[in-house]
């Protein structure tokens, strides 16, 4: 069903090797303007440190804003490396193969990044701590566990460190290859991470069972993760609109619909940046936003349903504040744009092959698509605390300034940045899945046509 | 290190403050230097602290105050229980009166200025003395000014002068002048009578704000409490503008500014045609009148016409204060327009219909008290004297101004030029605390110290209807933490007439030391010499004698009108004209306004802090186009101000208040180029009786400016919506139960709920009945 | 011991129908408990902090308008949802039926102001400025709070400390009505009560059983310790009709 | 090689984890004890050095026995304990004491006493205070109040620590307050320069807390 070009192995090293081995003329340039801005970045918040949370735009009651819509964000986009790899894996999806490792370090990466913006987000980070390290000898208090803005360091940091092992397990055929093609202190720092690696029968076992067992532990966590950040709204009793019982299952079902998008951006992006075009073909395009459009359409129907269930209890604030997000001006445009990119534009586009296969147009529809997905967590928490209760000395809105416009700017400046960096390091493509795919397939002659096939020895 | 003990002072400060500031680390910033003190004065015990009784003879004068004293510094200010005046009451501003001592714009040298067109530049304070010394040298023709006040600094002034032969002049702005006058006429005596609220069952006041401000907030806040206890009373307000006490009010009228006479002579009407009270009281009313009769025309349906409060309300306030023990009086705006002094004289005269003058719960007139050392006046000196008195000195027949207290170059009128005046005074000698603007036009500018560190004694006003001197007594030290070199305004005129004594200590000394010899029963202290009574009184903050009464029976009703006095309005030739009705708000005319925990008090109706606004009508605002936050132009025949507009729903249309104190030029950090100085745009119409400002007769037009600003407000700005009705204010009715209220409430908003499911019900008859 | 054994239940008593609007409260407050000054950037930005705040409500339509006050500190909830959210135990409910705020244990993650339903926390947007001479009014019993954290009323506890220091010292029983509050003391016209809500015999205790008595939001479950006195609405007549009309 | 190469790169791995642990531990144990450095000396050369050996040491050791609240008067009943004036200490040493001494030149020149003619002038207006270094510090965010514990611990000298050889306290039912300073500050009175002993962070304070049923509510010393 897949059309390719049949490579060679050597063709498959040569070539996704080149982001490792040599350098883009763009990669430079591009390294050193994301690094100015990153740095531009950290900079300002050690500003914001310095002089504490004013340089923002919150108020009160708006306590939560940007750094933590932006939390979300990231957490959401995390959702990308385990969909695409554990469950296609587990489901022994073809097509996943080009893709999983993108999908993987843009989950570590992600979550690096969300890690820190609870950081940016409190009022005294350098006494976090507390909060982070459930150690405290001196006092005797340790972190209050029914707290879940504790949970998610938690949750977080066990799904970083799930990822990263099986990053790292994936990784190691690769690791070899460029072992082999190395010399002096690079041979050496690759030497010690390809653990021995040779390819032998047992070691490919081993490295086969070791990432399907992984993929299968890593589930619960992927569930689990975002559950925990939605908790994080949802005990809320004092803000309308927060506390839905809904909120686990929503967040998720939305992180993947991010995730996935911001998936398909990277691998356009690798597609035009490296010349992948071998490999980073359009029907993986095609593959994914088919699986889009089903997590998409799931999304919409939880969208609708979390609306439904806060209208059900004809509670008046929450009517009022659904009144306000959804007509009131400015939320009312920004619940349109919401609706339009998260789905009533990208979604119909994607119905047709033309669409799928096309990657400019994938590539634009996915960044809209997490646009509105990054509206959505925006509606979610601004709303809700602008309008929260009966007071009426306490109701502020709330205009994020441009202290916090930048450090969302720098976030996903910080991440493209890793990626690069570690592109210098490692293929950003599995060459291994690469090559073993190529020994899997072979065609068929159906009829007149010659159809690719993909051969596979029976489960024992 | 070699340090002297106020450098001590100044450093132990500076450590305590450090370390308490970086609080939130383990680590202080700065290593906490521990002094070994010279001597250990009793209040420098750390950890522990001191009150002590004293009275704020500018800011709250009168009130009975107890200030919080630890390690040298002050820290807090409570209305002191113990005094007859205070009782349990206070005062918002109490509080602000710490930042007036730790002001970091504080005056702390000596300022001359040596040529008329020189710049002010810093001096010794010995040069300064030889300066002040000079200038009121026997044969200089002076006059002091301060402001009004009854206490030993009055009478300071006063005999200053008289040995000098000047005079002695008082200023406030927006004065009760003729409030005074009227209640001259009435009972005979400038001295305020007390009116007992807290011990009246029916309550009607008219344009005096006196919850928020007027004359004695602290005593008549504390009386509201006790209204509202157990009998809960009735309490009507009529003033256009709707202050705190027009929103405590059972009942608000608000009339046509300046018909306030009308709606007295109204309910009067009412009264006697219905012959509520005793005939004997009706006649002892229509005395007053002239021809025994107040004239037709004052049937509420033709009030309700002229004065737009609605005839029903007016029979009903009638009905209600002719029961029980009931009391009615004016001040404030009432009687500032140019009827001033009949509005008040009128409304006062009420209570001899009601039966309520002299008794309890009612008017209750005050003793005549005269005490050696203290001199004064309450009541300020009118426009048309200083009219007068800025005519001398532009003529150049004056040598030497003394002014204290008041800060005359902002809160005059532009039509009385005072800053012309001032440039043609040869020595103009300033006290103050912070800069202000006539300090600013001064030629000799003394660092004065803070009532905190001065010794004084003050007749409250309004006395509580017995004999009380409030003590004023030094709680921290001349050179304590946050001040330098300041001195006192009594001590310095007694160190330029030796005649007058020695000390302001020794001023006060003397005053209980006579209070002492002539102390009968019924003193608040009982001591069995002079030392242990004037500790005693210092114990206390003052001395008072609940038998020393008013033995005036006789009213003196004298009636100055022949007829009755409409108001007159200054005008603009303007289509959009608006009555303006100035108020007082917490930065008290402008001298708290460079006061950073005056200036960020929200108002209570706005919520508004830092800025001046107009309060306007919301519907009229809407027509107009003006929105909250919109800058707005108002312009009087006598100037031109900017302000932000604030609409809401309780300002009558056609008038707008605004609030005066902003736009101070100099004054520090916290007051310079802040809001506009209302004060500077108040027509100089006067009261044609009195010759007092009516500060309420001026017209304004109300101009958009075009543009708009962030309306600095503590109020939120999303539109509230509430979550049941009657929350989160719960109302009762009188042996309702809250519970019964909450449930009554609910059902309204089930009701208000289940639109939805009514809409449903309508189309399927047969369910809906089911249900219900 | 600073603090007896004795269970107390600290509780405040807000007599609505004599609270006059006048602010008195807000800024004895503010002056007791170092709270920080508010400029006008602070007002137009929403992030005015006053521990105590008074509230105005508009009622009717001109003539027959009137503007209500209800004043608001923390509610000291014995059932607080500040309290399960903050992830470092920094506000916690203590013996003495207090939520307390640990300014030293904070991070600042407001992630308990989110959870109240009064809004009566407060964040330190910016260190607060205290020119060097204010310094000296500063309340040596209360922390002076640095920025990033969040602060809320504490029922004036350095008063209660020292309170109950003192009856410990001199080997007595704290009496009803002698530990006040800032914001007591402050009003004139007696609207707020301060005592133990566990003493049957304090004042505070008897008036929380009043007929007018109520608490905020009852529907959040939050069990305030501070208890409102309903208004009391002047017109009779009025009511009486008002009643006929919904028994119906 | 085979075994080798995973060995070093596991071992590599496991040694920046323990070297990590070790370092958080180690910062943990800062916290909770401050080594002298970074400001966190314990002691401190006086601008005059004082000997609280000589005041305070015990008769039998050449000292004079001095009460600690003779000069630390408001310790009993008030939250701190109070650096004596310069006129306490120049009450006695007006008279007593060498004339020669350098400390006590430095502490006559701060209350303003000198000898003219023979005669010794005391002049207030030429006296200055002095400025001590303080040796025990806590952090601004703390209400320690002494005279709680002086109290507490006067009527339960079970739990005063650290108790000099020299106080015979034990089996006693009331003890004076001088005898439980120890608790905190060591044995002062034979330390030749003060030295803070006890490192009075929080979790010692905690501890003791704990041990004599103190209040253990974070609002008992934090508000």
């Amino acid at each position: 069903m897949q059309q390719r070009k049949s490579v060679t192995q050597e063709y498959t090293n040569s070539v996704l090797l080149n982001g490792t081995l040599e350098t883009p003329k763009w990669w430079p340039y591009l390294v050193s303007i994301l690094s100015f801005f990153v740095l531009v970045g950290i900079g300002l918040f050690f500003v914001q440190i310095y002089y504490g949370l004013g340089v923002t735009g919150l108020s009160r009651p708006v306590y939560w804003g940007l750094y933590i819509t932006t939390f979300v964000f990231w957490v959401g986009i995390s959702h990308a490396g385990i969909m695409i790899s554990a469950i296609l894996r587990l489901t022994q999806a073809e097509w996943r193969r080009p893709v999983t490792r993108a999908a993987e370090i843009l989950t570590i990466f992600s979550l690096l990044t969300a890690l820190v913006f609870p950081l940016i987000h409190a009022g005294r980070t350098w006494r976090i701590i507390y909060w982070l390290l459930p150690f405290d000898f001196a006092r005797g208090i340790w972190p209050n566990i029914r707290s879940p803005l504790f949970m998610d360091p938690i949750a977080i940091g066990t799904y970083l460190t799930g990822s990263t092992l099986f990053l790292f397990v994936a990784l190691i055929p690769d690791l070899a290859v460029l072992r082999d093609r190395t010399t002096g202190l690079r041979k050496g720092f690759y030497t010690i991470l390809a653990m021995g690696w040779r390819g032998n029968p047992r070691q490919w076992k081993m490295q086969v069972v070791g990432g399907i067992l992984l993929s299968a532990l890593m589930l619960p966590i992927f569930v689990s993760v975002h559950s925990i950040v939605s908790w994080d709204f949802a005990v809320t009793i004092g803000v309308e609109g927060w506390h839905s019982t809904i909120f686990a299952p929503y967040f998720v079902i939305g992180a993947v619909h991010s995730g996935v998008s911001a998936v398909v951006t990277m691998m356009a992006l690798m597609r035009w940046g490296w010349g992948w075009n071998d490999f980073i073909r359009p029907e993986h395009f095609d593959a994914l936003a088919r699986l889009l459009t089903v997590v998409a359409t799931a999304w919409l129907g939880f969208t609708f349903l979390e609306l439904l269930f806060s209208l059900y209890g004809l509670d008046a604030p929450e009517i009022a504040l659904r009144e306000m997000q959804i007509f009131q001006y400015p939320w009312n445009m920004l619940f349109l744009l919401f609706l339009l990119t998260g789905f009533i534009i990208p979604v119909p586009m994607w119905l047709f092959k033309r669409v799928r296969t096309n990657i400019a147009l994938m590539f634009w529809s996915s960044i809209m698509v997490n646009i509105g997905m990054w509206l959505e967590r925006f509606l979610i928490i601004v709303p809700g605390l602008s309008r929260k209760t009966p007071f009426v000395f306490t109701w502020e809105s709330y205009t994020p300034s441009w202290f916090e416009w930048y450090i969302l700017f720098w976030s996903f400046c910080w991440v493209t940045l890793l990626m690069l960096l570690f592109s210098k390091v490692f293929p950003l493509v599995p060459l291994f899945e690469q090559k073993e795919s190529e020994v899997f397939s072979d065609s068929v002659k159906i009829g007149r046509a010659n159809v690719p096939t993909i051969f596979r020895e029976e489960e024992e | 290190m070699k340090l002297n003990r106020r450098e001590f002072l100044t450093l132990s400060g500076k450590s305590a403050a450090g370390a308490v500031l970086f609080a939130a680390c383990s680590i202080p910033e700065k290593e906490l230097i521990v002094q070994s003190p010279v001597d250990m004065p009793e209040d420098l015990v750390r950890g522990v602290d001191q009150w002590y009784a004293t009275n704020w003879s500018e800011g709250a004068p009168g009130d009975g105050i107890l200030v919080r004293v630890m390690e040298g510094r002050i820290k807090k200010i409570k209305g002191n229980p113990d005094h007859p005046i205070t009782r349990e009451g206070s005062r918002t501003i109490y509080d602000t009166a710490l930042q007036v001592h730790y002001n970091p714009d504080r005056l702390n040298t000596y300022k001359v200025r040596r040529s008329k067109k020189g710049i002010l530049s810093n001096t010794s304070e010995a040069e300064a003395n030889k300066l002040i010394f000079e200038a009121t040298k026997k044969n200089k023709k002076i006059v002091i000014v301060t402001n009004p006040t009854k206490s030993t600094s009055g009478w300071v002034s006063k005999k200053f002068v008289q040995s000098r032969g000047g005079r002695y002049l008082t200023y406030d702005p927006l004065d009760q002048y003729n409030l005074y006058d009227a209640l001259n006429d009435l009972f005979g005596s400038y001295d305020l009578p007390i009116i007992d609220i807290s011990n009246s069952e029916n309550v009607l006041s008219f344009g005096a704000d006196w919850i928020g401000g007027w004359i004695s907030p602290a005593h008549y806040s504390s009386s509201y409490g006790k209204l509202r206890s157990e009998n809960r009373g009735f309490f009507a307000h009529v003033e256009p503008r709707h202050s705190i006490t027009s929103a405590a009010a059972d009942t608000w009228l608000s009339p046509f500014p300046g018909t306030e006479a009308e709606i007295a002579l109204s309910i009067a009407n009412v009264i006697i045609n219905e012959k509520l009270v005793s005939d004997q009281q009706i006649s002892d009313f229509l005395k007053i009148f002239p021809d025994g009769k107040i004239e037709y025309g004052y049937n509420p349906s033709d009030v309700e016409k002229r004065t737009g409060v609605s005839a029903d309300k007016i029979v009903e306030i009638a009905r209600k204060i002719s029961k029980g023990k009931s009391v009615v009086f004016a001040g404030g705006s009432t009687s500032a327009y140019t009827n001033g002094k009949y509005n008040t004289f009128v409304i006062y005269a009420l209570n001899f219909l009601l039966g309520s003058v002299g008794k309890e719960g009612g008017i209750i007139l005050n003793p005549k008290v005269e005490v050696d050392y203290i001199d004064g006046s309450n009541k300020s000196n009118s426009i048309k004297d200083w009219q007068e008195e800025l005519a001398q000195w532009r003529a150049g027949y004056v040598d030497t101004v003394i002014i204290k207290g008041v800060d005359l170059v902002y809160s005059m009128p532009n039509s009385l030029d005072v800053k012309g005046a001032l440039a043609n005074v040869e020595n103009v000698i300033s006290f103050g605390t912070s800069m202000n603007e006539t300090l600013e036009a001064s030629d000799i500018i003394i660092p004065e110290t803070t009532f905190f560190q001065d010794w004084g004694a003050e007749i409250p006003n309004p006395l509580p209807g017995f004999k009380t001197i409030s003590l004023q007594q030094p709680v921290v030290t001349k050179n304590s933490p946050g001040t330098k070199s300041t001195s006192s305004y009594v001590d310095k005129i007694i160190e330029l007439e030796s005649s007058l004594g020695s000390s302001a200590k020794s001023l006060v000394k003397k005053i209980f030391d006579n209070e002492f010899n002539d102390s009968d029963n019924g003193g608040s202290v009982k001591a069995g010499d002079k030392g242990g009574f004037l500790n005693g009184v210092q114990q206390r903050g003052g001395f008072w004698n609940i038998k020393q009464t008013s033995d005036q029976k006789t009213p003196r009703l004298k009636n100055p009108f022949k007829h009755s006095i409409e108001n007159t309005f200054s005008t603009t030739n303007d289509s959009n004209e608006f009555h303006l009705i100035p108020f007082t708000n917490y930065l008290n005319n402008g001298k708290l306004a460079n006061i950073p925990f005056a200036q960020q008090i929200p108002d209570p109706i706005t919520s508004a802090a830092w800025q001046t606004w107009v309060e306007i009508n919301s519907h009229q605002a809407e027509e107009m186009g003006i929105k909250e936050g919109d800058i707005i132009y108002l312009k009087s025949d006598a100037g031109e101000i900017q302000c932000l507009a604030y609409p809401h729903p309780a300002v009558q249309p056609n008038t707008i208040c605004v609030p005066t104190g902003q736009g101070t030029l100099r004054g520090g950090r916290y007051s310079e180029e802040r809001g506009s100085n209302l004060l500077k745009i108040l027509s100089d119409k006067l009261d044609p009786e009195t010759g007092s400002l009516a500060w309420a007769s001026t017209k304004v037009s109300v101009k958009r400016a075009g543009g708009n600003k962030k309306f600095p407000k503590f109020e939120g700005t999303v539109e509230a919506f509430p979550i049941e009705p009657g929350f989160p204010i719960l109302i009762v009715a009188p042996g309702e139960t809250a519970h019964e209220a909450e449930k009554k409430n609910h059902h309204k908003y089930q009701e208000k709920l289940n639109l939805i499911e009514k809409d449903k019900n309508n189309n399927h008859n047969g369910i809906s009945s089911e249900k219900n | 011991m600073v603090i007896e054994n004795k269970d107390r239940n600290w509780g405040m008593v807000i007599d609505t129908d004599k609270c006059t609007g006048c602010n008195g409260c807000v800024i004895a407050c503010q002056v007791e408990n170092n709270v920080p000054l508010n400029d006008q950037n602070k007002f137009e930005r929403g992030r005015v902090m006053s521990w105590m705040r008074v509230e105005r409500y508009w009622e009717g339509e001109f003539p027959e308008v009137k503007a209500r006050f209800i004043p608001i500190p923390c509610q000291h909830c014995a059932n607080a949802p500040c309290e399960p959210v903050c992830p470092v135990y920094a506000t916690y409910h203590n013996n003495e039926g207090m939520n307390i705020q640990v300014y030293n244990r904070c991070v600042g993650t407001r992630y308990c102001a989110n959870g109240c339903p009064y809004i009566v926390r407060f964040f330190n947007y910016w260190e607060p400025i205290w020119p060097e001479e204010m310094r000296n009014h500063l309340n040596p019993d209360v922390t002076v709070r640095s920025r990033g954290i969040m602060e809320k009323c504490s029922f004036c506890i350095q008063r209660i400390r020292r309170g109950a220091r003192k009856a410990k010292e001199e080997n007595r029983e704290l009496e009803d009505g002698e530990i006040t509050t800032a914001c007591q003391d402050a009003c004139s016209t007696q609207a707020i009560t301060f005592g133990d809500l566990n003493d049957p015999e304090s004042k505070v205790s008897k008036l929380s059983k009043d007929d007018r008595s109520y608490t905020l939001m009852p529907h959040l479950n939050t069990d305030p310790n501070v208890i409102y006195l309903a208004s009391i609405k002047e017109n009779k007549e009025e009511f009486q009709e008002e009643k006929a009309n919904s028994h119906d | 090689m085979k075994v080798i190469v995973p060995i070093i790169g596991l071992g590599g791995l496991s040694t920046i984890a323990i070297l990590a642990i070790l370092f958080a531990g180690l910062i943990n144990a800062w916290l909770g004890q401050p080594l002298p450095v970074l400001g966190f000396e314990q002691t401190f050369d006086q601008p005059i050095n004082f000997p609280h050996t000589k005041h305070a040491g015990p008769v039998t050791e050449g000292g004079l026995g001095m009460d600690c609240t003779y000069c630390h008067r408001t310790v009993e009943n008030s939250s701190s304990a109070h650096v004596p004036a310069v006129e306490l200490c120049a009450s006695c040493h007006r008279a007593i004491g060498s004339e020669n001494s350098e400390e006590l030149k430095k502490l006559r020149e701060s209350a303003g006493i000198y000898s003219e003619n023979n005669q010794v002038i005391v002049d207030p207006k030429k006296a200055s205070p002095i400025n001590w270094k303080r040796v025990h510090r806590l952090p601004d965010h703390v209400r320690f109040v002494h005279s709680a514990h002086i109290n507490y611990l006067t009527n339960n000298p079970g739990a005063i620590k650290n108790i000099p050889e020299h106080l015979n306290i034990y089996g006693k039912e009331n003890v004076l307050s001088s005898e439980v300073c120890s608790t905190c500050h060591g044995d002062v009175a034979n330390m030749e320069q003060v030295h803070q002993v006890e490192p009075l962070k929080m979790g010692q304070c905690v501890n003791c807390h704990r041990e004599n049923g103190g209040p253990t509510d974070c609002a008992a010393c934090h508000h």
